[in-house]
Order: structure tokens, then sequence, then C-alpha cells
């Protein structure tokens, strides 16, 4: 075993069983994957991404670029996972990724002895002959050897949510300048809330050996946390990773939900919050950045804080024979924890030569530098540059720290250099944000605690709370000092970035061939682009291209970070809009009654709508769709239109207003009248079509198509409060209060007599054909009756309170049984449509224009209406123009197919020789053949002319005729009846 | 004829209890007024002498003497007047009808009402407004946006809300609340 | 230098020290034959066809920034020719068919890999007007196949078939779509104009034109004065600002668009996949990350990134079509600018000063454009005549109502 | 982003619409004889500043109001916010007082 007896924030009476590449292990409740690994001796976890070489865990973070693991099974396995953050609960299942055979034989190997001709860029220059070999043969190999781990193929079974969270102040971070901002704000009454992606609160304290206020810091950190957790104004969140910083104060979290409880839990797995906070402290802390010499890159080999955290937070025995090497002070204090974990430290190596060696009784090399590590699955021995060859199975490395700056670049805002600490820190910062502790480029605590105290009295009064009382907090010293970076370039195969195998002759290479700009070298070597988007390789990489373009690192630049901070599901992104629930549905008012009648329904942007209504015996949706249309058209039927968009227009000015809104006259409309209108944009194209009625002087009622709804109610919007602000208009969308049915066929007077009550009169002379008016029903309903019809019947549009639709549908059914009334859906509809050839969604396609249309009369000449001006520019009103038309096959037998072309009898089926296209096509059962509205040039001046309507897409051609769009009772007598 | 058709609610007057959380059905009489450009000095005189009671600003909502009446403020020029009795309406109506734009919009909304000590932690995963004391007072009345709809959110208590959203997608509107209930637990 | 696999060999044994300068870091001189502004991707092909193809070697191409850097260098890599209308499809295809000979003709390979680019359709109408669209593509000389639900299910079983809101219903496919290696077409453009002698100058910022009594004689620069018998602009999203110097305004908006990668995994995604019902498409690079997108953010911006709401929209589009990448996680998102037309395409036409080019308004369709917005570009400076198939792509299009809506959506360029 | 509406105070983005330009709320008239150039100008020619922009945003998600907002495209900071009526009137009067 490879756990201290005693050390560790871990409960060691709650062991936990877990497996890992099928070997059935166990560690103990708050541990990580990756420490419960090491406590198993197990430092190799997985194959680096382009040379496959073993690879173990780096570090103890969230910036881990080595150990990636696939974990869980079936449709449960995740990819990626990074063994150092994911928590350790029972019967964990993972699995190593990227290698084919075994993870100790991978055979994928090879690519290692081939590296130099797998350098960077190598890709470009190759692979290009003979052409036809990339997709066949070349791409599929280096697309099955990219790639890390693997998505289950099947849909992702976890639930997500989201969330919105408020608050003054956002903490980012729970180290100690968190924690003392945190008890600052709270005990100021300040709305806070405190984000850790950690599932232990503390950050590096509770890692380390300090000491705060004469007590440990983990003791602090337990003490702080309970007088947090005793306010009403915090909120703390652990395991929540800020991934995002966006504009005015927005931010972006994940709340990883799983815990050992609920691992199997149907509960949202991970709550995705938008946090909008009125300030920020981002107390992300710093990450340690390796140092370079050869074969940097073997399993055993550690960032030099991340061993000690594994020592002292996870009691771990990180190796038998620890070795460390250093350029500051930071590497002596994991030296120094080891030893008194009483753990075997072989020697320290700082390249540094004129210090104080702090500790005692430990070998050590000053002014040293490591040259090279051997080793095959594991290091075994490293090499000094004075030839000293140490024996260790455990390499802890430290290059110095790199502030956690990510979130001060998301609003682009680049980090600028420190000479003091060698490091990048923030440079400009999102508005409202502060940056604080060794985030901002502080390494020692009681400075710290000072800075972040001064910031966060600012901060507090900016919001307008009071500080409350004194918080003084002192640690003992811990002096930071770290060397410069090497002057010289380190020899051998040199890592810089772990996880996309980049090496210092890749970055080498790429100068040579001027990819020396910071963005060319990353996309050439693509350094940094990896999973944890260069965490610990960035800034080596601009080490290195300083040194080869000999500039100073500040004078080659700097990369920015993206969001999100860590990688982020798509799951939880989309919350949970998927499935059934990606958009609301909407439903009719007669959908239950039509649902019990067996309707077959359809989308209609987010209404389900009944398509038919399938009656016994009928076997194909042709059946009963001719049925319902000869029935109505033979006695009467009823269909759902509430779908179409109603808005109430009202104001002295409403009359005026339609005129301007429409593209025909509407300004003489007489009070219980109704009358189709024509809605252009103003680019002069057709925007929307339907009917409007005139209920008063002052009320108008509109009614628009169900897909344009939503757009025209915002337009009308913006006429009245930009185009018209001083007119007196109101507008109220009442789609949804109205339950609106049409009423079609001889017979629909007659049935509408039995349940019209005695004082409304219908018949044709007092309610002729556009007539329309209030009327009341069964016993006293009110309820608006329109003489409209999209059928060409005699036809009615009844409206009525929503709340009475499904009792109507029973009693009218009763009713109209000895009319054997029936129910129509949306493609009998359609059907009726292009038999009177009334243009529909398929024709007002936001290209066609009133001409195309066959309605450029309506367009007014004299007043100013949307769109009439830019309607009359030459080649949308210019000879030639296409028009709509209607077409049927010369051979009856064929069947029209809509999206077909129109070409000349004779020509080739060519784009020059294109004169139109088919656009609604439908069976006429009245004429009893297909039929089809399309729009042709000049088509109302070729009439009877035979054009083809190609479809290449099915390699079929049909002769068809150009006829007038009316097929049926052209003279439209019908619905005057 | 003498047939009688009946009402029906979009939730056929649902009542249930997830966790600290109780959703009920809550079917009010709601008339939206328009304000002719001419009355716009004499709103509030006409309303405080027609309803007896202050006139809200935006975002706002006032209430009779005995809670019966709610008028909402939506927008510069348009109120919306909630009644819990259908007895009260009539008399109202008339009179707001001589001066300003009356249209009934009952049936145009699903209402549901949610209270209960974590009615708070429900809204939050679904509603981007910040309901806290601080920023949304008892009374407060608001559209807003909630997974995909559309949603005049009123707080007629401590953790008690009054959510109206479209009829037609009442089901969907009522998963959303629920699920989030359902989340919490 | 000749890329090859030899030559890798040689490279390989000889320790990779004989790789040259990819292209040279020349300081610019006096005077061009042609200034070609923006070192983006359609700047540097439009070097690469007039000293290709047109034989004209004295020009410089001027960059503010690094070379490939704008969207060629951030972007979603689909190429594909699937247009509606006769003013584009056979410009597009054109495009196509300059990508399918690409890597010979710039000796680098920039991966085009026709994988398939699948839109799929959800109702009646969208499949009516797919329909439409592929027989127009058919008449142009390009490829469509329009697939049934059971083709789709075979090709793309992971498609949500049992439980979608909007039920998959087939797909307009065309097969000779894909994806491309996005920055190396920019290098290959680079190097191969570099090598006929086009200068490529980095860091040097156009400040302004030159122009004479409506003749415009060269550009103010960072790095001085330069003149030029022709000057084109080709500068994509920043076209309002660089051409408002010599006092044109544009039909055209300056909008973000995001775009987003994920965590790199094991092939699972062959095909360009195009969702109709929401605001989502994807593919699968060779890297193995998914490369996706969906709408504008939909507001003016020249911030390159973006915010929230657009980043879950295309997510929830994503797992309503694809649910089985809930669990891919999402790497990196980044936004660059677009140059939104008023219609929605392209301008490649002279302006009113003489001497004076533009290019630009390509909304978010520039990188398939590529090569054929850059062979087009070089044919109309070559000759003063529009190229056959970039004719449609006038600045005055507006006054003559000749719209190109392929989208039917009208002067609102955030809905392109 | 999050746009500041003068009553309801501080909104999520998500509520809003975004149309474009703002000058789009001065829409030449048509008298004859008909000025096309003004139209074409008026629909097609819009600011696109790098820098601060006058655009319009519409509440559908809230009061159903128009409004001006004042934003800098470079980094989105929003300046200032009104109701697009306030705007044209306050516009109208400078526009007559020149």
């Amino acid at each position: 075993m490879f756990r201290l007896e005693s050390r560790g924030l871990i409960n060691r009476e709650k062991r936990l069983n877990f497996s890992f590449n099928g070997k059935k292990l166990y560690g103990y409740d708050g541990d990580t994957l990756a420490s419960a690994l090491l406590a198993n001796g197990n430092h190799l976890v997985g194959r680096s991404f382009k040379y496959h070489r073993p690879r173990g865990i780096f570090s103890s973070g969230s910036e881990e670029p080595s150990a990636l693991v696939q974990v869980g099974l079936g449709a449960n396995t995740e990819p990626n996972i990074r063994a150092t953050t994911i928590q350790l609960f029972d019967d964990l299942v993972a699995n190593s990724q990227n290698h084919f055979g075994p993870l100790e034989w991978d055979f994928m190997r090879v690519n290692d002895f081939l590296s130099p001709f797998l350098s960077a860029g190598f890709y470009y220059k190759t692979f290009m002959w003979p052409k036809s070999f990339w997709e066949k043969i070349y791409e599929p190999i280096i697309r099955k050897a990219a790639g890390l781990g693997r998505l289950s193929g099947e849909p992702d079974p976890s639930t997500y949510d989201k969330g919105f969270l408020h608050c003054d102040l956002l903490i980012i971070g729970a180290g100690p300048s968190g924690l003392q901002s945190a008890l600052m704000a709270a005990r100021s009454g300040a709305k806070v809330i405190v984000a850790d992606e950690d599932f232990l609160l503390g950050g590096s304290l509770n890692g380390d050996h300090t000491q705060i206020n004469n007590d440990t810091g983990v003791n602090w950190v337990k003490k702080t946390i309970e007088e947090l957790m005793s306010f009403k104004n915090v909120r703390l969140m652990p395991k929540t990773t800020i991934y995002g910083a966006f504009d005015h104060g927005i931010f972006g979290a994940l709340e990883i939900k799983t815990n050992l409880e609920r691992v199997k839990s149907d509960k949202p797995r991970q709550v995705l919050w938008r946090i909008y906070a009125k300030q920020s402290v981002l107390c992300s802390g710093s990450s340690e950045r390796s140092l370079l010499f050869g074969n940097n890159d073997r399993p055993g080999i550690m960032l030099s804080r991340s061993v000690r955290q594994y020592c002292n937070r996870w009691g771990i025995i990180p190796g038998k024979k620890i070795s460390i090497y250093t350029n500051n002070d930071d590497g002596w204090i994991t030296a120094k924890d080891l030893k008194e974990a009483g753990c075997n430290v072989v020697m320290v190596i700082d390249e540094r030569s004129d210090i104080v060696v702090p500790i005692k009784n430990v070998d050590y090399r000053l002014g040293k530098k490591v040259m090279d590590t051997k080793g095959s699955l594991r290091i075994s021995s490293l090499r000094l540059d004075d030839g000293t060859t140490v024996e260790t199975d455990c390499l802890a490395v430290s290059g110095g720290f790199n502030p956690n700056v990510h979130l001060t670049c998301h609003e682009r805002g680049r980090p600028q250099w420190q000479e003091k600490n060698h490091c990048f820190i923030p440079g400009k910062i999102p508005k409202g944000m502060e940056v604080v502790g060794a985030a901002s480029g502080a390494f020692d605590l009681n400075n710290i605690f000072d800075e972040t105290s001064l910031k966060m009295k600012k901060i507090l009064s900016y919001l307008g709370y009071k500080h409350q009382g004194k918080i003084k907090l002192t640690a003992a010293q811990k002096p930071y000092n770290v060397a410069p970076f090497s002057k010289s370039l380190a020899k051998g195969k040199v890592w810089v970035d772990l996880q996309n195998d980049v090496t210092i002759k890749d970055i080498k290479i790429a100068v040579q061939e001027g990819f020396h700009s910071v963005e060319l070298l990353k996309r050439y070597t693509t350094l940094g682009m990896a999973t944890d988007q260069g965490k610990t390789s960035n800034v080596l990489g601009l080490s290195v291209l300083s040194l080869l373009k000999n500039e100073p690192i500040e004078k080659v630049g700097t990369t920015i970070y993206r969001p999100p901070f860590t990688p982020v599901p798509i799951g939880a992104f989309a919350g949970r809009s998927r499935g059934k629930h990606f958009k609301p549905v909407r439903l009719t008012p007669s959908h239950q009654w039509a649902e019990q009648r067996n309707a077959v329904f359809v989308e209609t942007g987010n209404w389900l709508r009944a398509q038919w209504f399938p009656l016994e015996g009928e076997l194909t949706w042709r059946e009963s769709v001719d049925r319902e249309v000869l029935q109505t058209r033979e006695s009467v039927g009823i269909c759902d239109v509430t779908t179409l968009g109603k808005i109430d227009i009202k104001g002295r000015d409403a009359g005026a207003f339609l005129n301007f809104v429409y593209a025909n006259n509407f300004g003489k409309l007489a009070v219980g009248k109704v009358r189709y209108g024509l809605m252009l944009r103003d680019d002069g194209i057709a925007f929307d079509d339907g009917t409007t009625a005139r209920f008063a002087e002052d009320h108008f009622v509109m009614t628009t198509t169900t897909t344009n709804a939503v757009t025209v109610f915002r337009h009308l919007e913006f006429c009245r409060q930009c185009l018209k602000p001083t007119w007196d208009v109101h507008l109220l969308s009442t789609t949804d209060h109205w339950a609106q049915f049409a009423i079609a066929g001889p017979n629909s007077r007659a049935l509408l007599s039995e349940i019209i009550d005695s004082k409304s009169d219908i018949s044709n002379a007092s309610f002729p054909f556009m007539a329309c008016g209030k009327v009341s029903i069964f016993n006293g309903i009110e309820a608006r009756l329109f003489r409209i019809s999209f059928s060409g019947e005699l036809a009615y549009e009844l409206a009525l309170p929503r709340r009475y639709a499904s009792s109507f549908m029973e009693h009218i059914f009763e009713t109209g049984k000895k009319f054997n009334l029936i129910p129509y859906g949306t493609e009998a509809l359609g059907v009726m449509r292009i038999e009177k050839g009334h243009a529909a969604g398929n024709e007002l396609n936001g290209q066609t224009t009133a001409n195309n249309l066959g309605l450029g009369k309506m367009v007014s000449k004299l007043n100013d209406c949307i769109g009439n001006t830019m309607s009359e520019r030459e080649k949308i009103d210019g000879e030639g123009i296409l028009k709509l038309v209607g077409f049927a096959p010369t051979n009856k037998m064929q069947t029209l197919v809509a999206g077909s072309h129109f070409i000349p009898k004779g020509k080739p089926a060519k784009l020059q020789n294109d004169e139109g296209w088919m656009s609604s096509v439908a069976f006429s059962p009245m004429l009893n053949k297909s039929i089809g509205l399309g729009f042709i040039k000049a088509g109302d001046q070729r009439y009877g002319e035979k054009v083809d309507s190609v479809n290449p897409l099915n390699k079929e051609v049909i002769e068809v005729e150009i006829t007038s769009p009316h097929f049926f009772d052209p003279e439209g007598d019908r619905l005057r009846g | 004829m003498d047939k009688k058709i009946s009402p029906t609610t979009p939730l056929s007057g649902l009542h249930s209890v997830i966790g600290n959380v109780t959703l009920k059905e809550v079917n009010p009489e709601i008339f939206c007024i328009s304000i002719p450009k001419k009355m716009d000095k004499k709103v509030t005189s006409e309303f405080k002498r027609i309803l007896k009671f202050d006139v809200p600003i935006i975002g706002q909502s006032s209430l009779n003497k005995n809670s019966t009446i709610r008028l909402i403020k939506n927008s510069l020029d348009q109120f919306f007047i909630l009644f819990e009795r259908n007895s009260e309406v009539a008399g109202v109506i008339k009179s707001l009808e001589k001066d300003f734009y009356i249209t009934e919009q009952s049936d145009a909304w699903v209402g549901i009402e949610i209270f209960g000590k974590s009615s708070h932690n429900c809204l939050e995963r679904i509603c981007p407004l910040d309901l806290s004391a601080e920023s949304f007072g008892v009374n407060t009345a608001v559209r807003t946006l909630m997974e995909h709809l559309n949603v005049l959110i009123i707080k007629t208590a401590e953790d008690s809300f009054l959510l109206l959203s479209a009829s037609s997608s009442a089901n969907s509107f009522l998963s959303a609340v629920e699920t989030s209930a359902q989340n919490i637990v | 230098m000749k890329y090859s696999a030899a030559k890798i060999f040689l490279e390989g044994i000889f320790g990779n020290r004989g790789w040259r300068k990819a292209w040279r870091e020349p300081q610019p001189k006096k005077n061009y034959d042609v200034i070609i502004i923006g070192g983006g991707g359609h700047g540097l092909s439009t070097a690469y066809y007039l000293s290709n193809v047109y034989n004209i070697n004295n020009v410089a191409v001027l960059e503010k920034g690094w070379l490939g850097s704008g969207n060629i260098g951030r972007n979603t890599t689909i190429i594909r020719s699937n247009y509606l209308l006769p003013e584009n499809e056979p410009f597009y295809e054109f495009s196509l068919k300059l990508w399918e000979g690409l890597e010979q003709d710039t000796n680098y390979n920039s991966m085009v890999s026709q994988r398939g680019v699948i839109n799929i359709f959800h109702s009646d109408p969208q499949r009516d007007a797919f329909v439409r669209r592929g027989n127009a593509m058919l008449l142009s000389g390009a490829d469509a196949d329009l697939l049934d639900e059971n083709a789709l299910r075979k090709l793309c079983p992971y498609l949500d078939f049992e439980n979608a809101r909007f039920p998959v219903k087939g797909a307009l496919m065309q097969k000779r779509g894909g994806t491309v290696r996005h920055d190396a077409v920019a290098w290959g453009y680079a190097r191969g104009a570099d090598m006929k002698g086009v200068d490529i100058i980095q860091n040097c910022n156009v400040e302004g034109f030159i122009i004479k009594n409506g003749v415009c004689s060269g550009v103010r620069t960072s790095k001085g004065d330069i003149q030029a018998k022709k000057v084109a602009s080709c500068v994509a999203g920043s076209s309002s600002q660089v051409m408002s110097t010599a006092g044109i305004r544009l039909p055209i908006e300056s909008h973000v668009l995001q775009a987003f990668v994920s965590e790199g995994l094991k092939p699972i995604l062959d095909n360009v996949i195009t969702f109709g019902a929401g605001h989502f498409y994807v593919s699968q690079s060779d890297k193995g990350g998914l490369v996706f997108g969906g709408d504008l953010d939909g507001y003016n911006s020249y911030a390159q990134r973006g915010n929230l709401p657009v980043v879950e929209d295309v997510c929830e589009g994503g797992m309503a079509i694809i649910p089985m990448i809930g669990r891919a996680r999402l790497l990196r998102m980044w936004g660059g600018v677009m140059d939104m037309s008023m219609d929605g395409s392209p301008f490649i036409d002279r302006t009113h000063i003489d001497g004076l080019y533009f290019n630009g308004g390509w909304c978010y369709g520039g990188f398939k454009a590529t090569p054929a917005s850059g062979y087009c570009y070089a044919h109309l400076l070559a000759t003063d005549t529009p190229h056959p198939v970039a004719r449609g792509y006038k600045l005055d299009r507006f006054r003559t109502g000749n719209l190109i809506d392929e989208k039917g959506v009208g002067a609102q360029p955030n809905l392109h | 982003m999050i746009i500041p509406h003068p009553y309801l105070g501080p909104r999520d983005a998500c509520e809003f619409v975004y149309k474009g330009d703002a000058e789009l709320v001065f829409r030449p008239e048509r008298v004859e004889p008909v000025d096309y150039d003004a139209f074409h100008d008026y629909l097609y020619l819009r600011q696109n500043p790098a820098g601060i922009h006058k655009e319009l945003w519409y509440h559908e998600y809230g009061d159903r109001s128009w409004l001006v907002v004042t934003r800098n495209t470079q980094t989105h900071e929003i300046l200032k916010v009104e109701f697009a009526s306030n705007y044209i009137s306050k516009q109208k009067n400078r526009k007559s007082n020149v």
C-alpha cells in the first residue's frame, strides 16, 4: 500500500470500491480517482495523443494534461474525465483511453520511434498522392488514431437542469483569499455566492501545512466555513466551476450534483447556472508549471505541489525514492512535508546556486539541472548535467507558478508579464471584476491577506455595504523566489505540451518555417489546443519561443484563454430542452376531441394540428383526405383554425394604421365587413396575408398565417411605436383567447342556424359573403362570426371563448349528425385551397412579390404603405417575371411533385433553361387528378402551353399544361351561394 | 335551441404538492385596458375614480380593499385587470369601457399559483429574474421568459407567486414548473 | 521546396533541419500592380489565382495581424454547394470544384474531406423546399440526393428518430460536400502565391486610401504609403470600417458568429449534419473534436466573442437531433465577426471609385467560397469584367431589386 | 448581456429581439415624385460602426416596448436605454430646431 497511516482529509471509515482497467481496487471517501490510484501505486493511466507515450498522473487539479480516463459503462460512459478532479464514489468504473492493445503494450507506440517523421505539421506536406487515397486510406487511419476517449453512441440517459442566480458578489475560488473575501462580504450583509470547483472548500490550504493565526490552515478553513454557513446571505457552492465570464457581470457555472448518495439518482446530475453578479472577485489561485528536460513526460514525473498535496491531503506515498527538481522555494516545502510524512526523499535539485538550504538532512544539488530521465512505464532514474545518475521512481518538478488568469481573458483581456515572479498576471480585467491572491500574482499569504482586505473594503463600500469588525489574518512567512526561465534550450525529447505531444523540436521547426507569431505557432504545432487549453504548457511554450526568436517573453506575446475554463458537457448546456421537451407544445382547443377521434397530428411551428381523421377501414392517408374533401364540398365539415394569429387592433387611427401596414386599401372597409389583406415587407416582398374584419369604427380584428403570427405582431408594434408614434393605435394578440373553427360546405349555414340563438340573422341577404359580426350561440355564448372561405365553399369562421371549445365540439357534432358533419384536417384544407388556387406558406416563402402571386393590382400606388415603393423596382416589377399559375399533368395518371422545375419542351434540363418551380401539389378528388401551383416566367400569358416539370432528384419528367390557378369553381358561385 | 355548452379550464383544476411546493390552477377573469392617446394624462384620476384604489407603475400591481381585483401596469399604455370573482366584472368593465379600450383576455391565459417554502428555489430553475425580497417585492408583476414561454409573474405574498402563461401551451408550462419542483426535492 | 512523403523521410533522417520558410517576410515595395487588403482566406486565394492563373505577380497582400487571422483561422470548415438561387449555385459549385483539386494545385494538404453534407427536413413544406433546391443543384451540374427516413436511418442511426419533438422525415444530401482543415487553406495559398513572387506583408495596417479626383492610386499604411494600379479590399468583418475611409457606405452589418469545438473523441460522426428544426450543424474533425455552430448572436458586434443564450440554443439543437453528444464536452467557444449583407449574398464588384474594388458580404458562408471568391475576384481585377459565375454579386443590386435572398428574410442581416 | 430597461430594470438580453440601426425609425414618406434612392438608403445603408451604436431592441418577453439602446459594438458596454417613442420625439425636435 502507498497510503500513510494517519494524515489527510479522507474518511478511512468509509471504504469505496472501484476498478481501473478491470482491476478491482479501493479507496476512501474524500479521494479523487487519481489519489485512489496513487494509493494503489498506480501511476500509469494512459497514452499520449500522438506518440502514444506512457503517461501518468501529473497534477492534482483541473490543469491535468495526462490523466484522462473513460468513466462509466454503457450509455453512461463518459470520455476524457480528469482522474484528478472526479470525486471517488462506490463502484466507479474507469478505463484508460487511446491505446490499441493493453495499456502497457500499446501497439501504437511505434509512433514514438517514428517521431522524427511525425514532426510539427508533417501531415500538411504529404498524403496528397494519389489524389483518391486521402479519403479512402490516409484519412480513415488518421481519424482512427486521433481522438481520446469515446462516446457510447447511445442517447445520454442522464438529465440536466439549469438555473439563474443573482448576487451582489460572486467569489470565484474558496482558497485563503476567497474565504477571507467571503467572510468580509458575509459579515457586511452583502448577498454572496462562493463557488469552487473542488468538492472540498479551502483550496491550497487543504494540501499545505500553513499556519493561520496560530492555527493550522485546515482548521481555519473548517471554522471559516462553519461561520459562513450560518449566514442567510451566503450561498456556498462546492463542486461548482465558474466556466465563463460574459458581458455585464454574467457568469456561467456548472454544478456537479452527483455525489456518493446520488450517483444513480434520476435527478439532474449537473446544473448549469447563469449567475448575475454586481461584482466578482477572482480568487482562482495559481497552477504550477513544469521544467524542460529530456523525457520529462514519464509516469512518476509530477508537479511538486501536487506531490505535496497528495501526501498532505490524501495521505499518499507518491514513491519509494522521491526526487525533487525545482527552480524556486516551493520545491523545498514539498521536500520538507514529504520528509515529515516519513517519505524517502533521495535528492533535491535546485537550478539556483545562490540560496540558503532551508531544510536539514536531505541530499541536494544546487545550480544543477536535470538533463534526462530513464524508465519504460515509469521513471526509474534521472541524469544531472554533471553526469550524476539518481535512482528515482517519482520526480516532483517545480518550475514556478502561473496565476490562473483564465477568466480575466474571457472578454479578450490579455495577460501581462510580471518580471518579479516570472509569470503572466491579469491584464485588462472584465468590468466589475477584482482579482486577489495568487491569481493576481501575489504569492506570500500575509501580503495576500492584507491586499484582499483592502480590495474587499473598496468593493463592499461600492456595493453600499459596510465592512463589519476586524478580520486580521497572519500566516507563517513563506518566501517565494523563482529563477528566470533557462537561457539555453533543453536537449533531447523535451515535452512542452504533454497532452498534444508538442516538443521543443516541433516549436523549432515551426519557427524555422516562419510560423513564429504566437497564433501561427499554436495552430501549426497545436500547442495549448488540447482539452486543458494549455494550462500547463502555454507559458513554457512562450519561454521556448522567446529563446528561439531571442526576444523577451513579453515581446513574443501570449494567446488568450476562451471559455469554458474547463470543458462543459453539451448535455448540461442543453438542460431540459431535448427530446419532446425541445420546444413547448401548443395545442388547439379541439385537440383532446380530435385525439379521441384518432386524428393524425402534424407540427406547425410549435402547434400540433389535426392533419386528417382516419376512419375504420381507411388504409392510406389519401383515402381519408379525399373523403374529407368530398364530404365537405358535398355537405359540411369543420376544421380548427385557432392557430391562425389573431390580433385585435383598436384606436382612433386603427383604419389609417391598417392602410399603412397592408399593401391594399383598408380605410374604406365598412363596419361589419371583412377584407383579404396582403402585407409586404418594406423591401416590397410579400410578408404575410390574411383577413381583417371591422367590428367598429375603431376596432378591427386581423388574422395572420400560423407561422408568421409572432413576427407579424412584432412588425406591427414596430410600425406603431417607431413609425407612427403619434397615432392612437392599440394592439393585442387574442390568438389564445378565441377558439376559431372553419365551418365549410353547402350545408354550413343550415348547421349554423341550428346552434345560433334566434336573435342573430345569418341569411345570405343580411349576412352575405365577406360579412362579419357578433352572434350568440348555444343560448347566450358571445361569439364572432366571419363569412369567409378558404375552401371555396359557402363557409364561415366561428370564434368563441376557448373555455367552451371542447363542449362546443361535442354539441355541434351531435347537432351536425343530420348533415353528416365531419371534421377535416390540414391536409384536406390544403387540397381545397390548391383547388381554389389560394397562395399559402409554400408560395409566401419570403422570395415572392405581389406581382409573382398575381396580386400586383392590389398594391396601392397612391398612399404610402409598407413595401409599395420598393416593390416598384424594375427587377421586381419588370417584364417576364415569375407568375403564380396552375399546372396539370397532360397524362391524368401522373403525379406532380412539389419542388420540380419547369423546362420548355424540347430544351435540355439545365439551369439556363430553368423557368420556375412547382410550389404546391395535391391530388384533387373533385377533378380526380394531380394538380399543382407554381411559379413560371410570364405564366399568366401562357395558359394552355405545355412544359416539362422536371424532377432530376428522382430522374422524372412530367409534361404539364399551364392553367389558371383556379381549378375548381373559378367563378366562385359556391362561396357566394 | 335548448342546448347549453359548458366551460373547461386548461389544467382541469390542477392541485398538486411536490416537496415544499404547492401548485394550484387559478382562473381569474382577465381584461386588457388600453389607454387612448387622449386619455394619457387622465388615466390615474379616472382609474382612481372608478376602481377606488391606487394605480401602479409599470411592472407593479395594486389591489382593491378586499384584494379581489388586481390592476397591473404592463407597459406605457396598457393595463391588465384581474378579477377573482366573476360577480365584480360587469360593473367595473362597464364604467371603464366609456373612456378606455377593453379587450377580454381570460381564456388566453393559464394561471398557476405556486407557494410554499421552496417556491423560490423552484422558480430559480426557470425564471431569469431576481425574485429576492429586495428587488422583487410583493405585488411586483412583470413578464419574462421561462423555458421558451412568455410568462407574467406576479408576487402575491412572500413565497407565493401567480404565474400566467399562454393557455395553448398550458401543459408544457405546467411540466416546466413541475419538473423544477421535482428537481429540487 | 516541393512537399512530399520522400521529403519528410529525408528531413526526418537529417533532423528536420532542412525545412525552409513557408513564405518570405518582405518589406513593402513602393509600387505594385495590385494591392490586396486583408491576408485572410479570400485575400490570399485572390493573390494565389492572380499570380498562378492570371500571371499578375507584382502583387502585395497587406495583413494588419498575422497571416490567416480573420475568419479562415476560426470557422467550422464546411464546404458545400447546396444553394438554391441561379446567382449562387453555379458560383458555389465552381468553388467546390476548385476545392476538389486544391491540394494538388497548391502542393499543400489542406485535408479536403468530402464526407457528405446532410440537411435534415422535418415537415412536408420543408421537404418541398429541399426538393426544389436539390433539383436546382442538379440543373447546375452539382450533385444532390434526397434521402427518405429509412435511407437516413441507415446513414445516421444516432439521430433522434424515436423521441423527437419535430420528427425526422428525411434529408437532402450532397455527397461531395464536406470539411477542410481551415488554417492549411490559408497557408497553402500563401505559400503558392509567395512562390510566384507575391509579397505577403504581415502586421501592416491599412489606414486609408490615396484617392485623387475619383481615382484610387494606393493606400496609406502603418508601414507608409504604397502605390498601386488597383486596390482590392477583402476584409470581411471590417469591410464597413475600411471602405468608410474611402467614403463608401455598404449594405453590410458586422455580426458575431460563435463556433464551438468539443474535446477529442474517437470517430463517431462521419458526415456533416445540419438540423432543420433548430439552429445546429456539426461535423467531426480529423483530430476527433466535434466542430459545431448555429445562429448569429444577432446584434452588431466587433467584439469577437459571444454570449450564453446562443451557446445554450445551439447545444439544445444538438441534443434535440443527436442525443448521444450529451456527454461530449464543449472545450472551446469563440466568436468571429461576419460581414452580413442585406440579402445574405456577397459582393465581388468594382466601386464607383476607379481602381478601387470590393469583395465582401460573405455572411457566414465565406469559408466554402474561399477558392471561387479568390478566383473570381482575381478575374475581375485582371480583366475588369465579372467572372461569369459571379455576375450577380453587384453592389447596386438593391437599387435594381436584383435580390439574391436564399433564406427569404429580407433586409434583416441577422436573420440570413 | 443585460439591458437596463427604463422601468423594469436590468433584464437579460434573451428577453429581447434585435432589429438594428436606430435610424430605421426615420422612414422616408412616400410623396410624389417618389424618391426611390431615399428608400434604398433607408433600408439598405445602415450605420455599422466599430464603437458607439444606437440600435433597436424589442422587449418581446417583457413590456413589448421598442427600445433604443446605445451600445459599444467593440466592448458591448451599454451607455443608454430609452423608449423608441421618447427617442423619436427628441430627435424630431432636434431636427426641427436645426
